[in-house]
């Protein structure tokens, strides 16, 4: 990568960074009204549709009283996971690859974030009543049940959210005001406002890196704790199949393989459309690539450890719970989600397959397909069948839920792309910083210096 | 009457190297502004010292007492009895403490960011536009013409590009 | 009451688990099934008393039945010796319910009475408690309900009509603890005496298989057949501790 | 009654509604009940807004007439209730009683009289007012009357009881017609005839089933629909729960195990139609044994000679080796008793097989002592079983109507168009007929026929009384009165009929104005054969208390002794019963039943009985045809796959339920759903089994033999999903409902000192 950079000066970089922003070709209007058109229509109308009618329009029923909209919550959290959380491990642990990408990873976060957050107004049978689940003083003298798994969430993922849009913004400051010089009119505003008269003084620069590096020491165990405090939503239930000690793990691993996988979707994307070969290279696919292979590794094994549990069980209601997975209706989603995220992710033990940008794309949206099956599988297979055989029942999704679903990409995508016209998506000054600092000059002889 | 003078430098270590000479000849702290974080500033310039990881500290502390006492206080005054849990659960408190520590200390991060480093600036200041992109810029105020003609040749010493004078310095 | 005594007082009543025992009544019910026979006329009753909205063939269809109280059925062995056990399922109202900490708005709470409650005003529509409960016995408004005219006449004024997005379930018939207590007070009585009050499908069952009452009454007869020998709690093993007591099937 | 206290706290507050208050009903019963929504300023007595009302009256939603409460707001019935002073329910009441409430508010009600308009069952009609409707049946009533044509008016009601039918029989005697019926589908002629037959009873005895410690139940549905399931209900739940040592034992017998079978300790299927060669061979193993010991017990083992285990074994398919444990079960155990009914008296056979279920009740000595059966008194009131129609008559009735012989027909109540099987044509006989007048409330498949409607009253807005039969042992009597003033313009059955009484000039005879006269005049009558001491109090009184209490009783019990004569005796024995269709053409043996949840039919209509699961499988909204797993598997049918069922008289279409516990030659589907008419919850909904019956009747009563019927099954590879409320009905081994041992109660594993809370926290 150094080698490639040497190629390009400071100069560059920024033109390049500016250009992406300032410079908006039809292309970019043709996706982004595409991708706004379908948000309203995959995602908004059918929404509005069910807060009319109740959440009857979905597919939900008794006993099955969780459906896609729980699985989406959860999938989208998980793809926020990788975002921010590779990001500051690699700050911390100082490696440079990550300074290119890093970026759009965050922003990655971020909306993710923003959707599954608006997943749950659409999950929630009367959202218009959702802000009661915040703490504040109020005359019914009621406050929210703070022993409740659901509030765990309601505060980890109203933390995370602060957290990385803050973490994202204090990282762009410098850039803000690279940019707010090359721009005029609103933008400029908009910049200036942004970058808060960021000069780049010394003494800027090292708070900016003492509190870059809190952050990132903060954000880190966040990030683990938010995905553990959602599994609990399952596990600190008593349904079988769910109510699993290794589930706290189970999802933070699952969470930072899709997100990793998304990352690098996210990353083939941006290379290809917004012009960063240069920065985007063979490198942090190789990177990502091996960091996917472990965590698809990890993510088989407590697969495994799971079956085992019911299998070893030996209550009819686990064991039933884990057959019908494996053998019942759904099965064939359970195989498919065992080949996209067990068995073909081992291809990336070959370094050609690592360092091929489509096959890397393709794979990792077939993890994320696989990964979204795991999430959906846990709510269909094991609410509808507890512990009295006579309540059983059978849920599946209604075309509502499967629009929203949909739509929800939609949206993130829009967001995205509102996203690299705003913010410089890639870093400036860190991959100036990567960059071989320009050469001292001939040094001019000198008439002794005064004392 | 006092002036602002600026040195623009082509590579960082000149723009060091001017910076510790002005340090050296008795001119107050110089200002280095830069596209890029520059290492060793401090053996030039000296040691800097951050006061954000009290901020993180105090914030994180702040936020997990408070975090705590909002839990307990409303369920024991407001008491609505669940599952015949005691009144104060302390598992589930203890998540709810450690989701706010978090919130608060990075919210105190940002806070001991902003006020450590004086942003948001209202005042507009001293400013090099290059220095944004890839000059490396040195500034130093003078009290007097004397003191100037000094940091240019200091400043020409150490191969600046341009000398630039910014005027009044507020 | 200053603030510091409120506090005190909560501090003072709840810190220690068992403060149930404090409550003024523990109503309990009690479910004979060697003498259940499946007839389901409790299931009516509750529909009645209680303004369970019909839902229709096509949402039944989807599992959206709601029935406070449900016959379970489970066959035995297979002909000619096939055996068929009825179970009446209610809301057990657990002392250590799973769907009263789930709830993050405590929509769902334990009152006085001992009764697993549910407040619809309050109710936000996560479903959690649903999911939590390993009876099955919470049912979801998945949409308004209608009643066709004048099937409306009949509600019952004492019971609120669920709207969309709320959770519900049985409620021991709370609005009817509500009058015999609203009575013993009139009669200067302190407790409402054995008997006296009897939700709807107490009192309709044909073969008298369900007794209810308060079991702090040692005399009462909710009391001495929770202490027959026969007694038993389905899915005691996940210890919710139900209130609701059954008594074994004979096979004779 | 436990609930006492509150009880009479509560009927003290309606007290003052009840006398008054009824008044106050009829006088408003010409307003609209909608203008009381909002409490009064001025409020009438029973009106106290927030303050309930209630009211004593009897359910009519089956024959059994059990006492209701009746739980009213602001003018506005709430909640039925079981009366609790009423000796035949104590205050409990099944579902379909409760379900009362969705007749007096259903949305299908006919509010308006009717004329029709356009073709007949064209569902063409006009309004018009009362006084032209009665006007114009009257008319033609007065010129049949004149013309000495009387007999050509005929009345077809519902099994009514006390004075309404009293009305309905002098009303016709005046009119000098003999063609009053009453037609109910449910009637069970044969048990009459078996008793007055062996008995020489003309009234049913008092099955004393909470006393009795052994139970043989042949066929007889007593939990359901027998005679009167609610008082059998309580006597099983008490014999339930009686201590150990006498709990009682309950053992039934049929070919498709019904709600009873599931409650029995035992089900023995026995091959349809042979039930009573099964009892006689039980009674011959008695009498061999020496177990009867009678003067005559010669007679009895010559008349049960050729009823040997062994053969009986052979034709019924119940092994010997239970043939005769029975039989020793219920000599030994004491005391016993044996029913019959259902199914298993619905074949050609039928008064034969409930004789012999007699016989074995007077071997075992059973015969009028507690805990067997008693014989009841005669009924302080009327009832209408003189005049029940049986399938015989009813054909009778359609014949005399092809003929031309009817020009006047006036239903009330009853639905033969949907009960009677398609052989009977029924349906055809009516357009034989030129006025066709139907009193019915509801547009059931009768009434769309009709010429002119005069909508009655539901039961819970007319004046009336009941005396059940077979009651309880001792003479009882209710009275029903109205609870809510009448929704719509309709008017009560009795008013009706007084009014057309009227016109045509009969007052001599038929003097009152109102129904609520007539039945007052009528307990007057009865208060006076009282005995001293409720004379003491003066009539007033007397009836007052009589409408709070609701019920009325009088501890007169019927004779106890009996002895069967020799010819009787002599002329014991069950034939083999016999099926239409041959055995190759049509493999199964047909099983229609009483729905649980529709009865026969007239429950169709209410949306909670079509929304409450059928007890046994589950299903709402729908019928099924029932078959055995091994059938199934043999057919290679699984549940939900529609098949054609076939019999020599038409083909209905049913989803498949695979059914553990039936006969695997036999079939069985439910009676009451498969409507053509009847309101928007019934119609078009399911099939009805009784279309394709064979007209076979059982000699004796001429009761059409339902359980006869022979059909094949033909699958039409076409599949449904049926629509059932349970998920998995096998408990997969969890141990749910759990259950103990005959044998003294061990302690209870689960027990109730589960874990305390604190070592969960």
């Amino acid at each position: 990568m150094e080698a490639e950079n040497n190629k390009l000066g400071y100069t560059d970089i920024h033109e390049d960074v500016v250009r992406s922003i300032v410079v908006t070709g039809p292309k970019y209007y043709a996706t982004l009204a595409t991708a706004g058109g379908l948000a309203l229509v995959c995602f908004f109308f059918p929404w509005f549709y069910q807060l009319y009618y109740g959440i009857g329009a979905a597919g939900m029923n008794h006993p099955g009283v969780w459906g896609t909209y729980l699985a989406s919550f959860i999938f989208w959290i998980g793809l926020s996971h990788s975002g921010t959380l590779l990001s500051c491990v690699l700050h911390l642990t100082n490696s440079s690859w990550r300074k290119a990408m890093y970026r759009s990873a965050e922003a990655m976060t971020l909306f993710s974030l923003v959707v599954a957050a608006t997943y749950v107004f659409v999950h929630v049978g009367r959202p218009w009543f959702a802000h009661w689940t915040f703490p504040y003083p109020n005359q019914w003298e009621l406050w929210p049940n703070f022993r409740s798994p659901l509030l765990f969430d309601v505060m980890a993922i109203a933390t995370y959210l602060t957290g990385s849009t803050i973490f994202i913004y204090m990282g762009s400051i410098p850039d803000f005001a690279a940019v707010r010089d090359r721009t005029v009119g609103w933008r400029n505003t908009m910049y200036s406002l942004l970058s808060l008269g960021w000069r780049g003084t010394d003494t800027e620069w090292h708070r900016l890196h003492w509190a870059y590096t809190f952050l990132a020491v903060l954000i880190i165990p966040l990030a683990v704790s938010v995905h553990s405090i959602v599994s609990w939503d399952f596990a600190m239930s008593i349904v079988p199949g769910l109510h699993q000690t290794i589930f706290a793990p189970y999802f933070v691993v699952g969470a930072i393989y899709s997100g990793t996988a998304g990352i690098v979707t996210v990353m083939f994307v941006l290379r290809k459309y917004m012009g960063f070969e240069q920065y985007i290279t063979k490198l942090h696919f190789d990177n990502l690539g091996k960091l996917l292979l472990l965590l698809s590794l990890l993510w088989t094994y407590i697969n495994a450890i799971e079956l085992f549990t019911g299998w070893y069980s030996g209550t009819s209601d686990e064991y039933e719970q884990l057959s019908f997975k494996l053998f019942g209706f759904y099965a064939p989603l359970y195989w498919e989600m065992i080949l996209f995220c067990a068995v073909a992710p081992l291809l990336m033990i070959s370094k050609r397959f690592r360092t091929s940008f489509v096959p890397m794309l393709i794979l990792s949206i077939a993890i994320n397909i696989g990964m979204y099956t795991e999430r959906f599988l846990i709510v269909a297979t094991s609410l509808p069948r507890q512990y009295l055989p006579d309540a059983w029942g059978f849920y599946a999704p209604s075309l509502v839920e499967l629009s929203i679903m949909v739509g929800s990409f939609a949206v993130f995508t829009t967001l995205f792309l509102i996203f690299v016209k705003i913010f410089p998506s890639v870093s400036m000054y860190e991959v100036k910083e990567t960059m071989e600092t320009p050469k001292l000059k001939p040094a001019i002889p000198q008439a002794g210096s005064p004392a | 009457m006092t002036t602002c003078v600026v040195g623009l430098f082509h590579d960082p270590q000149s723009a060091l190297a001017a910076a510790g000479e002005l340090k050296n000849a008795g001119f107050e702290t110089p200002e280095l502004m830069s596209p890029v974080p520059i290492e060793g500033v401090e053996e030039v310039l000296g040691k800097k010292k951050s006061i954000i990881k009290n901020f993180t500290f105090f914030g994180g502390l702040i936020g997990g007492i408070s975090g705590f006492t909002l839990a307990s206080v409303t369920a024991i005054l407001y008491p609505h009895p669940v599952g015949g849990r005691p009144i104060i659960t302390i598992p589930p408190y203890l998540i709810i403490t450690y989701e706010l520590t978090i919130l608060f200390g990075i919210l105190f991060t940002v806070l001991g960011f902003f006020i450590s480093s004086r942003l948001p600036a209202i005042r507009n200041r001293m400013y090099v536009p290059e220095a944004a992109v890839d000059k490396f810029a040195v500034a130093v105020t003078c009290e007097n013409s004397e003191h100037r003609s000094r940091a240019d040749a200091i400043f020409n010493g150490a191969g600046a590009e341009q000398i630039r004078d910014m005027g009044e310095e507020d | 009451m200053s603030l510091f005594s409120r506090f005190m007082d909560g501090w003072r009543k709840y810190r220690k688990p068992g403060y149930y025992d404090e409550f003024d009544y523990h109503w309990t019910m009690t479910v004979d099934l060697d003498s259940c026979t499946g007839c389901e006329a409790c299931m009516t009753a509750c529909q009645a008393e209680n303004n369970i909205p019909l839902v229709g063939e096509e949402e039944l269809a989807k599992g959206r039945e709601i029935q406070w109280i449900r016959i379970e059925r489970y066959w035995e062995g297979e002909y000619p010796n096939a055996k068929l056990n009825f179970m009446p399922m209610m809301c057990q109202h657990c002392d250590a319910a799973p769907c009263e900490t789930v709830c993050p708005v405590s929509a769902t709470y334990h009152n006085q009475d001992g009764l697993n409650t549910q407040i619809y005003n309050r109710c936000i529509g996560t479903r959690s408690c649903a999911v939590y409960c390993p009876y099955e016995v919470r049912y979801f408004n998945y949409y308004n309900h209608h009643w066709d005219s004048p099937l409306d006449q009949q509600l019952n004024p004492d019971v609120s009509v669920r709207g969309k997005g709320v959770m519900e379930k049985c409620t021991f018939c709370i609005q009817r603890i509500r009058d015999a207590k609203d009575l013993a007070k009139d009669d200067d009585r302190r407790r409402v005496r054995d008997g006296e009050v009897q939700p709807a499908c107490v009192q309709s069952c044909p073969t008298k298989a369900l007794t209810f009452g308060d079991r702090k009454d040692t005399e009462s007869q909710v009391y001495q057949s929770m202490n027959n020998p026969r007694a038993y709690k389905v899915l005691d093993e996940l210890n919710t501790d139900s209130s609701v007591v059954y008594l074994k099937k004979v096979d004779a | 009654m436990p609930n006492i206290d509150r009880r009479e706290f509560l009927k003290l507050v309606g007290a003052g509604g009840v006398g008054a208050g009824a008044g106050f009903m009829l006088k408003e019963s010409k307003k609209d009940p909608t203008e009381y929504l909002i409490p009064y300023v001025v409020a009438p007595e029973d009106f106290s807004s927030g303050i309930a009302t209630w009211y004593n009256s009897v359910c009519s939603m089956c024959s059994a007439g059990c006492g209701i409460s009746v739980r009213t707001r602001e003018g506005r019935a709430k909640k039925i209730e079981g009366n609790p002073s009423h000796p035949v329910n104590q205050g409990r009441l099944c579902g379909m009683g409760q379900a009362g409430l969705q007749v007096l508010y259903n949305p299908d009600r006919i509010t308006e009289p009717l004329l029709r308009t356009g073709e007949r069952g064209a569902m063409s009609f006009e309004q018009i007012t009362w006084e032209d409707g009665l006007g114009q049946l009257a008319e033609r009533l007065e010129l049949l009357r004149a013309a000495r044509r009387g007999n050509n008016v005929c009345l077809l009601s519902e099994g009514t009881n006390g004075h309404l039918a009293q009305l309905f029989e002098s009303f016709m005697r005046q009119l000098g017609s003999n063609r009053l019926h009453h037609y109910d589908f449910d009637h069970p002629h044969t048990l009459y005839a078996a008793n007055q037959g062996f008995f020489g009873q003309d009234h049913l005895p008092y099955y004393d089933l909470q006393n009795t410690r052994l139970l043989l139940s042949f066929g007889a549905d007593y939990l359901t629909n027998w005679i009167s399931p609610l008082h059998h209900s309580l006597g099983f739940g008490a014999s339930r729960q009686r201590q150990e040592e006498e709990r009682g034992r309950f053992v039934q017998i049929e070919p498709r195990m019904s709600i009873s079978g599931a409650a029995a300790d035992e089900w023995v299927a026995a091959s349809p139609g042979t039930e009573g060669i099964l009892a006689l061979g039980m009674a011959n193993h008695m009498v061999s044994q020496g177990v009867y010991q009678g003067a005559d017990r010669a007679a009895w083992s010559a008349a049960l000679s050729d009823y040997s285990p062994s053969m009986v074994a052979e034709q019924t398919g119940v092994s010997e080796s239970t043939i005769t444990r029975l039989a020793d079960d219920f000599a030994g155990t004491q005391p016993s008793l044996a029913i019959g009914g259902g199914a298993a008296a619905n074949h050609s056979n039928g008064v034969d097989m409930l004789v012999a279920v007699n016989v074995l009740n007077y071997l075992a000595g059973n015969v009028g002592r507690e805990g067997g059966l008693l014989f009841n008194p005669q009924p302080a009131g009327t009832v209408s079983r003189p005049h029940q129609a049986s399938y015989r008559s009813m054909l009778e009735l359609a014949e005399a109507a092809q003929q031309g012989e009817i020009d006047v027909l006036i239903i009330n109540g009853t639905n033969p168009v949907f009960t009677l099987p398609a052989a009977a044509e029924f349906r055809e006989a009516l357009d034989a007929i030129p006025l066709v007048v139907s009193l019915s409330s509801f547009f059931d498949e009768t009434t769309v026929l009709a010429d002119l409607i005069l909508p009655s009253n539901s039961y819970l807005e007319s004046w009336g009384d009941n005396f059940p039969e077979a009651g309880v042992g001792f003479r009882v009597g209710a009275v029903s009165q109205p609870v809510v003033s009448p929704l719509y313009n309709t008017r009560a059955t009795g008013d009706i009929i007084l009014s057309l009484a009227q016109r045509i000039g009969m007052s001599s005879t038929i003097p009152w104005t109102s129904m609520e006269e007539c039945i007052k005049d009528g307990w007057r009558r009865i208060y006076e054969q009282g005995d001293p001491q409720t004379l003491a109090q003066g009539f007033e009184e007397f009836w007052i208390s009589l409408l709070k209490a609701g019920v009325w009783g009088e501890t007169t019990t019927g004779t106890t002794s009996f002895e069967p004569d020799q010819n009787i005796i002599a002329g014991i024995g069950v034939a083999a019963p016999e099926f239409s269709g041959s055995e190759q053409d049509y493999p199964f043996i047909l099983h229609p039943y009483l729905s649980p949840n529709f009865h026969d039919g007239r429950g169709a209509n209410l949306p909670w009985m079509q929304e409450r699961p059928d007890p046994m499988t589950s299903v709402v909204y729908g019928s099924w045809v029932e078959l055995n797993p091994t059938t199934a598997e043999e057919l290679g049918l699984i549940e939900g796959d529609l098949v054609d069922i076939e019999s020599p008289h038409g083909q209905v279409l049913a989803p498949v339920f695979i059914y553990p516990a039936i006969m695997p030659n036999v079939i069985a589907m439910p009676i009451g759903q498969g409507h053509s008419e009847y309101g928007r919850y019934a119609k078009d909904r399911g099939a009805n089994p009784l279309e394709i019956l064979s007209p076979q009747m059982e000699p004796i009563t001429g009761n059409l033999a339902t359980s006869a019927t022979r059909v094949r099954l033909v699958a039409t590879g076409r599949h449904i999903d049926l629509v059932k409320t349970s998920g998995t009905s096998r408990d997969l081994g969890r141990n749910i409902v759990q259950t103990t041992g005959d044998e003294g109660h061990e302690v209870s594993d689960a027990g109730l000192n589960s874990i305390p809370i604190t070592e969960l926290t």
